[in-house]
């Protein structure tokens, strides 16, 4: 909720990028194209680009934050430099170390950590192109590729934020929404047990706000869901088709 | 570092919560003692100490002459940073601000920036050219639990008890300093969930033993400003409607806590 | 940190150097797969994204508005910089640009400013006051080998791709954005010397088992402007005569699929 | 000092404050005044507001810093950030690490630490808010929050500085003095064995002047040295008549 | 992290000093041999090597022209920093100034500073505006004990070196560069205590056994300007006062071979 | 390569210090320079001034970077503050921690590292005055420190550079030649097995005029090399006359 310039928002009960008030942007997700990572996923959102890589489980460095009962998610949520348009300057800054935070807490209720003392399951979160929302995609982001990566998890995590423009409460603040808007309420969301293992707020919203922008959240996280369950199902389809496509040829 | 509480420690606390009862016989949506003293730092623009139980908490202010971001050419800046010191608890260590101090300092922020506390219009000096620049300190110095509480209580006062040193940066004649702007009262209540109990205020040893925590900020207008969900374990949405309801009272109180320790009620 | 392989995957990748094999069939100067995809980051002013295989490199472009250096007050200002992120690669960490990335970095920014890329005279807005500053930065997200010849394409592409963006500055009306002045197309080719035998384009297991690389950046006369014999092996000089003639036709080819990305012929 | 503007120091035999030439401000100290650390202190000394907290003895880390036959004494002198006019940048600068060092090695000779082989005991001093001589300041709340931790020790320090003003030798310099005087010289002195562990001077002084400013120090740190014991006296007398509540509620 | 000597050697150095005796044969308050070599660095404003014994120190000025503080803006500003390079010790690590480096360069700082060596009032160009920013850098590269002394001789030598580069910055005519003025002529002696024996210039193996340090700064009027204890020991009060009687003798010699190696007078 | 500005740097055949196209700068270098360090080496190189030092075999510290089998040669190329026109902040930049790698692997060539395994060898290069061609003369002094410190190695590496001045390739450029000229080319050259060890070139030339400046290079490498054997010799003779002068007094 940046400034309060007078930015018209909202025209003809449509959205200036022409969407409804509880309408998703396009979201498109990849698993598993990286080589190197354990497991990955690619996400376009909107006008978002955002890659998520794990690797893991894998033993904790440095020692002395080893849990002798289960695995730490250490998730590290990273700008690229020209990922914004006035270029970021690279390495951790506040927001992105308080977003690494949140979406460490947020997947390690979902993760079997205790499978798999002292261990250390990194998750890796790179903007390639931001425009609103980032902690969003990469929090959903991350937990394809946690499931990608055959870590054994109670469900995925969904996330999406809603919010208020011009006291209208609305789903999925896209960037000039973001910057002009008067409130921003990010969830992540898991659907399985309908619990909220990421929530934050910042601007102005009455109780029943509140309560509107909620109840949107959690629909469209329950869409955004469907979504990351395709992308697995693609990559394993994917898979299957190679291995017979091998075995065929053998 | 997570703190380690004992098994026997542990088993103590958690059946305690679940008989409805806490350590120090208070209510579960009850906070501890509180006392707020401003302006007993003199160099700071403005100051406050806050004792919520044994946490012991400083706010100073100091405000500075600087630039305008571009994209806010008429408008002050506002920086707040927590600082951790290894004085607070034996598993704060020296150095700069790690993930927990950083949490602190942006949940407290939103409240304040997202809460418009301060009008920054009026910060302004020359458009483009010449704004006031607030610095906010948290400095902890007894860690016994709930400090986002103690620091948004220990903000608020210290913004109220702000005096903008205008003569000393020769943008005012001697003596006319004013008072910092406020255009609204907001303070946050932290919530803990314990199992399947929540409580107000968790003192350390509960907060060792909590799943998650739930900071909501309201202004005198029972608005919503911020919100932040934290540790590893998780909010059902019902418990998050509770939590604002209940939000509302203790918010209230607690805000006529600080206007009145400050004394300042033209705001 | 270097990634360690077993001996018998060892032996097997010697045996098959001697016998002038590659792991995946390649000739000894035969390129992976080039896949190159100019303009794919709206917020940069360019931007190219580099497959060689399974490495991934992203390298964008940003401009802004600065001071020139005062022993240069008529030209502008680059300045490359890479990451080599842990989500590339199990050895990298966290933090800031270790020998590695600093090397790689300044590598491919030799070629790009000893071989005269930019013409960063024209970069000049106001001598001795304002220049334009260009800031490139390599994100790499997959390391499988040959970084160097990723990150040297990536940058001539992204270079290629680039709009100065003087409208956005206030220094010219919109739409009068114009493309980055380009006096040169310099590509490096990268060999790996494995024993005696020399290669391109080697992927992870062969740098993993490598005892020196050489990068040699031709630009479009055939006239080398960067060379960096690197890891701790050594080369003989003939070997380095051999791989610049051999870097003649394997530059030729790169640059034209370089700029056939672009699709940008008026340099 | 830091500059020669003229500034009137001394007016009609007495210091802008009214004080004595070898008159000191006054000092509060408080014992036992945090829960946290095993010891702690708050002072208050003319417009000085310092709290000093000990941990310890504790396994030092990192352990190449272990002694294997006696406790390392680990100072941190620290200034909050709104403790000075000109907002202090958090951090360590090069006079705090200078000063931290300082009373590290001024402590040590005190504290039996041959007791705690391969442990360190920490100290912490926080400026609250400054005024001219916080370095004395620290390393005298220091030792009461060594003793209120129950560290063993030889004796408490006591510190304190003098200096010069237009040419007068004067005691426990205050912030105008400091800023426009002509020399400094903090001590930290040993009471029982008669011992400086503590000097440094910085100004400009004859070898007579030295001598006068020296007697005038090790008077005063006398007199803090009861202020002190009194401040420990006094937690221990609240602690007793804390434990005859309890007995005679029992 | 402190040296470390064998039960054997360190026993035999306690004999030896209970006799009165040194090492090397020296007198207690006797140097070892002083060389000072000013002027041997071109592109320093002012340099000076010092070798006292075995330590080997090089002291170098540069100076640019900058901003002055607000509060002094008629006075140049003076730094001085010091790296105890690996180089010089196996002790020595590589990375930001220790404790140890600070306190030398504080220490030695101090004496100039507080001692009026450079009379800053000269180095205003421009009232509040442009004034000379004096850096002077120590650099040890053999340390064999006493760098304080070394330290404190080399920077007094390179001051007395130091041409402003007036025409350099255009703030002159060519060859109008002229000597940085100069006040007083401090230099510091530094005395070791072991158990009950105080020393002069000690080398290595004496430090590592020592219990305590004072060093003394001096003018050529015989005034103290600086003082600094160090090390974990005591001294009591009379003892201070008779290193500071010694003082005087000693460095009136170390301030004259300091002024006749520059052979500067006109000070 | 730093500029185009039109400088004469040739006139009348000959450079503008006087030189030939294909003659070195003086070099002296003296071995043994240092007490501290186990070997050291000083060297001048026309206005060059730079000290090298060796350190070890010694316990590799961090422990999770030494190597099982060999010995890590690891290099540290530093500039002195005051060692250029406009003083260098202290600490490494971009530029030396590209050079320490380079003089690192360039020297790990001629060490027989395996006889010391999980040990380290530190060479440290200080640049006490700076002038055109550091890197060669850090890499030419650092080769000599590792042979007075009685490391085994099976050869010297012997460093200089050329490079192209208004079209002509010369030897060694000076500090204007390096500033105004066209290209620059560094080598490290192992004598005995004719192999490159570093290899840099930046500027502009054609494959005939690499070709002219590597053979004008090797034969100076040949040349520094005698000047190195030379170093260590008089270092040697000098040890061996003090050790007769001391039996002679006994």
């Amino acid at each position: 909720m940046g400034s309060n310039k007078d930015i018209e928002l909202i025209k003809d009960g449509k959205r200036i990028d022409g969407r409804d008030f509880d309408e998703l942007r396009e979201i498109k997700i990849k698993a598993g194209v990286l080589k190197r990572a354990d497991g990955s996923a690619y996400l376009e959102w909107g006008k978002n680009k955002v890659m998520a890589a794990v690797y893991g489980p894998r033993e904790m460095h440095p020692r002395h934050a080893q849990e002798t009962t289960k695995a730490v998610v250490r998730a590290r949520y990273n700008m690229a430099a020209f990922s914004v348009p006035d270029r970021k300057r690279p390495g951790p800054d506040r927001r992105s170390i308080e977003i690494s935070k949140l979406i460490s807490e947020a997947l390690e209720k979902v993760v079997f950590t205790e499978k798999y003392p002292r261990s250390v399951i990194d998750v890796f979160v790179e903007v390639l192109q931001a425009s609103a929302g980032t902690r969003c995609c990469g929090l959903t982001a991350a937990s394809v590729a946690l499931a990608d990566a055959g870590i054994p998890m109670s469900d995925l995590v969904a996330s999406c934020a809603s919010g208020k423009i011009e006291g209208q409460v609305v789903l999925d603040l896209g960037k000039n929404e973001d910057n002009y808007g008067q409130a921003d309420l990010p969830i992540g969301y898991i659907p399985r047990s309908d619990e909220l293992c990421l929530l934050q707020m910042d601007g102005n919203l009455s109780e029943d706000e509140y309560e509107e922008a909620m109840d949107m959240s959690i629909e469209a996280c329950k869409e955004i869901y469907e979504i990351q369950k395709e992308a697995l199902r693609e990559k394993y389809s994917t898979e299957l088709q190679a291995e017979k496509l091998n075995e065929e040829e053998m | 570092m997570k703190e380690i509480l004992s098994r026997i420690t542990k088993d103590y606390l958690y059946r305690l919560v679940k008989e409805g009862k806490r350590l120090d016989g208070r209510g579960m949506y009850e906070y501890r003692d509180i006392n707020i003293d401003a302006g007993e730092i003199d160099p700071a623009e403005g100051s406050a100490r806050v004792k919520l139980g044994d946490t012991d908490v400083y706010v100073g202010t100091k405000m500075d002459v600087g630039e305008p971001y571009p994209d806010t050419p008429d408008t002050g800046v506002l920086t707040t940073a927590a600082e951790l010191i290894p004085m607070a608890s034996p598993k704060y260590e020296s150095g700069p601000p790690g993930e927990d101090a950083t949490e602190l300092a942006r949940v407290v922020d939103r409240g304040v920036r997202e809460g418009d506390v301060v009008d920054t219009t009026k910060l302004c000096i020359e458009e483009g050219e010449k704004v006031w620049i607030l610095f906010i300190d948290i400095h902890v110095l007894d860690y016994d639990g709930n400090l986002f509480d103690a620091a948004g209580m220990g903000i608020m006062a210290a913004l109220l008890d702000t005096m903008v040193p205008a003569s000393r940066f020769d943008e005012a004649d001697e003596d006319e300093d004013y008072p910092l702007p406020i255009e609204h009262i907001v303070v946050p209540a932290t919530f803990t969930k314990i199992k399947d109990q929540i409580l107000l205020d968790s003192q350390l040893e509960e907060e060792k033993i909590a799943d998650a925590r739930l900071t909501v900020s309201l202004n005198e207008n029972d608005e919503i400003v911020a919100m932040q969900k934290g540790l590893r374990g998780v909010f059902d949405y019902e418990s998050t409607k509770e939590c604002i309801r209940k939000a509302k009272d203790i918010c209230s109180e607690t805000r006529d806590k600080v206007v009145d320790e400050v004394g300042r009620e033209n705001i």
